[in-house]
């Protein structure tokens, strides 16, 4: 079957602005968009990038604009948007070559929510684990799925707007933190989300939970965050 | 090196895949129009005088009306439901239900007001 | 097993800082003006609303309860809505929105003002308006 | 201008291996790790079931059963000295990880919760251990994650998106690695003490492969280049449940939950295979079971693939055929939701590949190409050893898929890899930044990157009468069909011909993209370079072994060999000509005996 793929195009050594190329390949319905691509590199245009390696939606390296809206290429397959594909870098982070985005103040955001255990209290003394309780544990389970692929980041509204804004992203990795029991860094966290760049620029657009493909409730989480600085409680 | 990170408000509208991005822009239309409003409509009251009563005038033109109420309608309904999934973060998976309700309700409000405005500007 | 419930004190929850203040602020002023909006609306219908005002007056007293703003109206007597609970209604919406839409404009000030300096140079302008408008609005609701 | 820096330890990967060993080392040395991804890229990440221990956290288990396992898993072929050693280390492990912040599933007692997975059993019973401790179906994931947080929480250096090309040697002894800058295009040399590699697998030489793009033996090649030998690199686990002609990767967790493979006949046929285990044998038997259904025309539609079946009506069925309960005794009972719960991901997968809904569908499933037993030899420290004595190679060490200790020996064990990459990664880690203590910086050579400059203008010079893309489809079906489950002489031969034709034609390709940031293209083929290189020493090492053996099973030498075959196999590059030896296997407590399940 035909494939038609419009891509992105932009080559910092040569372009001063970016351009469209169209592309027309032999490819299945079953395809990831990710294949389409690889078979555009490999037998029409090999200078073409973009970042990829697991191609199952699991290291996060491949989100980029799919006919208008963030995914990832190798989630999302030719029989789920059509044969006529437009292919572009996400928005809202600087783009280097093609579809590959600067994703450096996006890690930088991720780093500054303090992204680790937080518990300066000795474990056990049997050396056994730290207990905790199913429950406690289901109640971030949803944010440890987090791949840090930046489609929710990168479709946010208000990170359009202010590159300053940490990003939902940022704050999911925050809430996987301070809703773990057995963390004990979440005030350290909530001050720092309470910050002006912190929960307050998210307006509850909810672009992010759209274009998470991980299915996470972004919204949600940041929202629980939010009720957390107000009431305090952690459960 | 690279592309600005710029996004043009145009580009912002067409993504696709938004979620209620369209009551995101108009919540903050209608915050934006009312405080202009009400800034320039104490003033001009404190004020008095000729300019005053003539920039009052505009707000009784019925083409103001309809815009004005648009704002506070708008901005009114969907700051409710932004405060309700707010204060109950768990509600937040009924959102697009909520969308759906929000909508339902300010269509329906909202034409009955233009009706009645243009009915009384036509001098009905 | 059993689990203790986790709870911050009010220091220790991030709720001390401008911004969560403000969005706390901004959720129950939301609220608050619903409440004083319908109040003013169920006065209005008592008050014989229906029969000699139209709907943009009535919408018009129920946003701001100010004797003003029935002025232009079938209204054959307007004393009782120029009464002290009217012009505390108003003052108490007056205050509430204010506050409410000045902080939202530095809300939208921020997406687009990054700079420390920047931003409080922002809130002070912020405040210097929020109470010159205050006070504008007082004078006007207790002199008219 | 070369840009150079320097460092005690350089670690060359930012998998698992990696950030254990950079963790580890930047304790006590100046130490960097260098990605060409963004470590949390890495695919690691991709691992689902779980990591091994004997915590007995559920019912008895105990450190000897586990060694016990792994090696009878490995076909008597891991060196037991090294199973041991990790064996005993497992628990410790395991529990390090939990205090550094990984979220287990959670037993009802608050503890970490623990599932079978084949091949692991109460060696009393004989049937299965619940020992696979799991954060749901995403334990690699969130083992990743947690190595990678608290990296940065020790302030650890990464070189993110840097591409190491070659390494520095310099009187027999590591001086460092020369990389790329992805986007810059520029070259760095690293200037060390210790270099440590834990590049990951190189599973994109096979067609169909749970393994990412990435996994393109960077590492080994780069080693063998520089006449280090590579070990047992005919040993490649083809995993039984990879999705149908994706080969993504359905884990062997939802077997261990209680899923069965059925063939064409709606039949369950692994108990002809493995009487006591069935479903939950190793996985050398199960593919190799799977592939004898598809000969035999038991495949689904006479076609090659099977159903793996996590029904709950089917698995509920079997379950009480079998016998099996759950930790507090009662009989095993699933239902959908048990399903979502324990393989979300999985799910989700067979949701968007196939548009199957494994709760009331079946998941169609094909043996895959999924991890390399053999490797960089090391010893139990990490340190590379380069021949049949174990002579180290002073300030080179090795860690995770890209090396061989051995401890997975003929074929590995469901988790024990997530073991490996933890244990030996923090030891490889351990020991460098106590090698760098001693030891001084070498003198660089005058040009340490020439050679790297040249390997790519040769890339840019070809012919071009070559395209990459096509001649790695050609090695891929060829490795896939002739050096895959199955393996004979004469196969063997073509694809070993195969290859070595391949790596004259590659002679002639040419990089049409001639800029220098993000030139994915040139790297892409400077990787197959590499991937060519291994899967020569791949089919060579295959060819070689006249016996069947774990993940090496040849039609033409159906049994096991102990008498003749009882070593490790090595390939040594000299001057372009390859050679072969070989090294005795550390024989400890347990003696050779046939392997039943
Ligand atoms: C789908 C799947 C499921 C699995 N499930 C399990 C399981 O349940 N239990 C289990 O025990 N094992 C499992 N495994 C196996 C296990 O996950 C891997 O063997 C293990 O994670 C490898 O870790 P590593 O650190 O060696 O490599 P990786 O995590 O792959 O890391 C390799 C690193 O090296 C870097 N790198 C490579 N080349 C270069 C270069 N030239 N320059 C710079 N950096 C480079 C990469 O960027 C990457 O960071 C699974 C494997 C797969 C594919
Ligand atoms: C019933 C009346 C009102 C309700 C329920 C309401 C509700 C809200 C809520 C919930 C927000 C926060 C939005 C967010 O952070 O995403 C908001 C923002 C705002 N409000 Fe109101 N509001 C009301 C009246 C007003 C009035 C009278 C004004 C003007 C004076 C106003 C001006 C604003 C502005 C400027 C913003 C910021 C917009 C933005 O962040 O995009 N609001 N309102
Ligand atoms: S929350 Fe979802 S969209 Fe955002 S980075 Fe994580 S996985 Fe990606
Ligand atoms: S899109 Fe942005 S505004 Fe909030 S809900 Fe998501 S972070
Ligand atoms: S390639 Fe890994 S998420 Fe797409």
């Amino acid at each position: 079957m035909e494939i038609t793929i419009k891509i992105f195009r932009y080559d910092p050594e040569k372009d001063t602005r970016g351009h469209y190329e169209t592309y027309v390949v032999e490819g299945d319905t079953n395809d990831r968009v990710l294949d389409v691509l690889e078979l555009v590199k490999g037998k029409t245009d090999g200078s073409l990038a973009f970042r990829r390696s697991c191609a199952h939606g699991i290291c996060g390296s491949d989100a980029m604009r799919i006919n208008g809206r963030n995914h990832l290429a190798c989630k999302t397959l030719v029989r789920d948007v059509g044969t006529n594909i437009t292919v572009e870098p996400v928005l809202g982070l600087k783009v280097q070559k093609d579809l590959i985005v600067d994703m450096g103040p996006f890690f930088d955001n991720y780093k500054m929510m303090l992204p680790y255990l937080i518990n300066e209290n000795p474990p056990p003394a049997d050396g056994k684990e730290r207990l905790q309780s199913p429950e406690q544990r289901a109640r971030f389970d949803e944010t440890t799925k987090c791949i840090l692929c930046a489609a929710c980041t990168t479709s946010c509204p208000s990170y359009w707007a202010n590159g300053d804004y940490y990003g939902p992203a940022a704050i999911v990795t925050a809430h996987r933190f301070i809703f773990d029991s057995r963390d004990e860094g979440a005030s350290q966290r909530l001050h720092i989300l309470s910050e002006t760049d912190g929960t307050a620029r998210c307006h509850t657009a909810y672009n992010c939970t759209e274009a998470c493909p991980r299915d996470i409730k972004i919204t949600k989480a940041i929202g629980e965050v939010k009720m957390a600085m107000v009431t305090g409680k952690l459960d | 090196m690279g592309l600005k990170r710029d996004v043009s408000l145009m580009t912002a509208l067409r993504y696709k895949g938004q979620g209620p991005f369209l009551t995101y822009i108009l919540h903050r239309i209608g915050g934006l129009g009312m405080a202009v409003f009400i800034s320039i409509h104490l003033l001009a009251s404190f004020l008095g005088g000729s300019g005053g009563r003539f920039v009052n005038n505009i707000y009784q033109n019925w083409a103001f009306q309809i815009f004005i109420f648009f704002c506070v309608l708008f901005h009114a309904i969907n700051g409710l439901r932004i405060t309700i999934l707010d204060l109950f973060p768990k509600l937040i998976e009924y959102h697009r239900q909520a969308i759906t309700i929000e909508w339902a309700a300010f269509l329906a409000i909202y034409g009955f007001a233009v009706f009645n405005i243009i009915r009384t500007a036509l001098g009905g | 097993m059993a689990a203790k419930s986790r709870n911050l004190s009010i220091a220790k929850r991030g709720l001390m800082s401008f911004e969560t203040i403000m969005w706390a602020f901004t959720r129950l002023s939301a609220l608050g003006m619903y409440v004083l909006i319908i109040f003013g609306l169920i006065g209005a219908l008592i008050m014989g609303a229906r029969r000699n005002m139209n709907f943009a007056d009535v919408m018009r007293w129920a946003f701001m309860p100010n004797v003003t703003h029935v002025e232009n109206t079938n209204l054959p007597d307007t004393t009782p809505w120029a009464s002290p609970l009217w012009k505390l209604t108003a003052s108490a919406l007056l205050v509430i929105a204010v506050g409410h839409g000045v902080h939202g404009l530095v809300v939208i000030a921020d997406d687009y003002i990054v700079t420390a300096r920047g931003r409080q140079i922002v809130r002070i302008l912020s405040g210097v308006m929020i109470l010159s408008m205050i006070g504008i609005g007082l004078y006007l609701i207790w002199t008219s | 201008m070369a840009k150079v820096h320097q460092f005690d330890v350089v670690v060359i990967g930012g998998g698992g291996a990696g950030l254990m060993a950079g963790l580890y080392a930047s304790k006590s040395a100046k130490t960097a790790v260098i990605s060409k991804m963004y470590p949390t890229r890495s695919h690691t990440g991709a691992a689902q079931g779980g990591i091994s221990a004997a915590l007995g956290n559920y019912e008895e288990d105990k450190p000897e059963w586990h060694m016990y396992d792994t090696v009878k898993g490995s076909d008597y072929l891991g060196d037991q000295d090294a199973i041991e050693f990790m064996c005993n280390e497992a628990i410790d492990a395991v529990l390090e990880l939990e205090h550094m912040g990984l979220p287990f599933d959670r037993t009802p007692e608050g503890r970490i919760s623990q599932r079978p997975f084949g091949g692991h059993t109460n060696n009393e019973t004989g049937k299965p251990v619940r020992r696979a401790a799991h954060a749901a179906d995403r334990t690699g994931h969130m083992i990743l994650q947690t190595l990678y947080q608290q990296c940065l929480k020790n302030k650890v250096n990464f070189f993110d998106e840097y591409q190491v090309l070659d390494f520095i040697m310099v009187n027999g002894k590591a001086a460092g690695v020369v990389a790329v800058e992805l986007s810059t295009g520029e070259l760095h040399t690293i200037h060390a003490k210790a270099v440590i590699f834990a590049t990951g697998g190189y599973g994109r030489i096979f067609e169909v492969t749970s393994n990412a793009y990435a996994y393109t033996g960077d590492g080994p090649a780069i080693l063998f280049r520089h006449g280090i030998p590579l070990e047992d690199m005919e040993f490649f686990q083809f995993h039984p449940t990879g999705i149908y002609k994706l080969g993504i990767l359905i884990t062997e967790g939802a077997r261990g939950e209680g899923a069965v493979l059925i063939n064409g006949n709606g039949e369950r046929f692994m108990p002809k295979y493995a009487p006591t285990v069935k479903d939950l044998a190793s996985r050398d038997i199960v593919s190799r079971a799977i592939y004898t259904e598809i000969k035999e025309g038991r495949g689904i539609g006479g076609k090659n693939f099977v159903y793996l079946d996590i029904r709950p009506e089917t698995v509920n069925k079997f379950a009480a055929m079998d016998g099996r309960t759950n930790p507090d005794g009662s009989p095993l009972l699933i239902t959908g939701d048990t399903v979502l719960q324990k393989i979300p991901d999985i799910v989700d997968f067979c949701r968007v590949y196939l548009g199957v809904d494994p709760v009331t569908q079946l998941m169609p499933t094909q043996p895959t190409a999924h991890y390399a037993m053999g490797g960089i030899p090391t010893n139990k420290f990490g340190e590379v050893v380069i021949d049949d004595k174990n002579t180290v190679f002073p300030g080179l060490f090795a860690a995770g898929e890209c090396a061989c200790v051995s401890v997975h020996g003929a074929n590995r064990l469901g988790t024990n890899s997530l073991l490996d990459i933890v244990v030996f990664g923090k030891h490889a880690g351990l020991r460098a930044a106590e090698y760098a203590k001693t030891a001084e910086f070498e003198k660089l050579p005058e040009d340490a990157e020439s050679a790297s400059r040249a390997e790519f203008d040769a890339l840019r010079k070809g012919s071009g009468k070559e395209n990459v893309y096509d001649l790695s489809n050609e090695m891929k079906q060829v490795m896939f069909a002739d050096v895959g489950i199955y393996r004979n002489e004469k196969d063997m031969q073509t694809a070993l011909e195969k290859v070595r034709e391949l790596k004259v034609r590659f002679k002639d390709v040419t990089v049409s993209d001639t800029g220098k940031i993000f030139n994915t293209e040139l790297l892409n083929a400077w990787e197959f370079g590499n991937l060519l290189d291994v899967a020569e020493v791949i089919a060579l090492s295959a060819l070689n072994r006249k016996e069947s053996r774990g993940g090496h099973s040849r039609e033409d030498f159906p049994d096991r060999d102990d008498k003749n075959w009882l070593k490790h196999s090595l390939v040594w590059n000299r001057n372009g000509k390859l050679e072969i030896g070989y090294k005795p296997v550390v024989i400890t407590k347990h003696q050779p005996k046939a392997r039943v399940y």
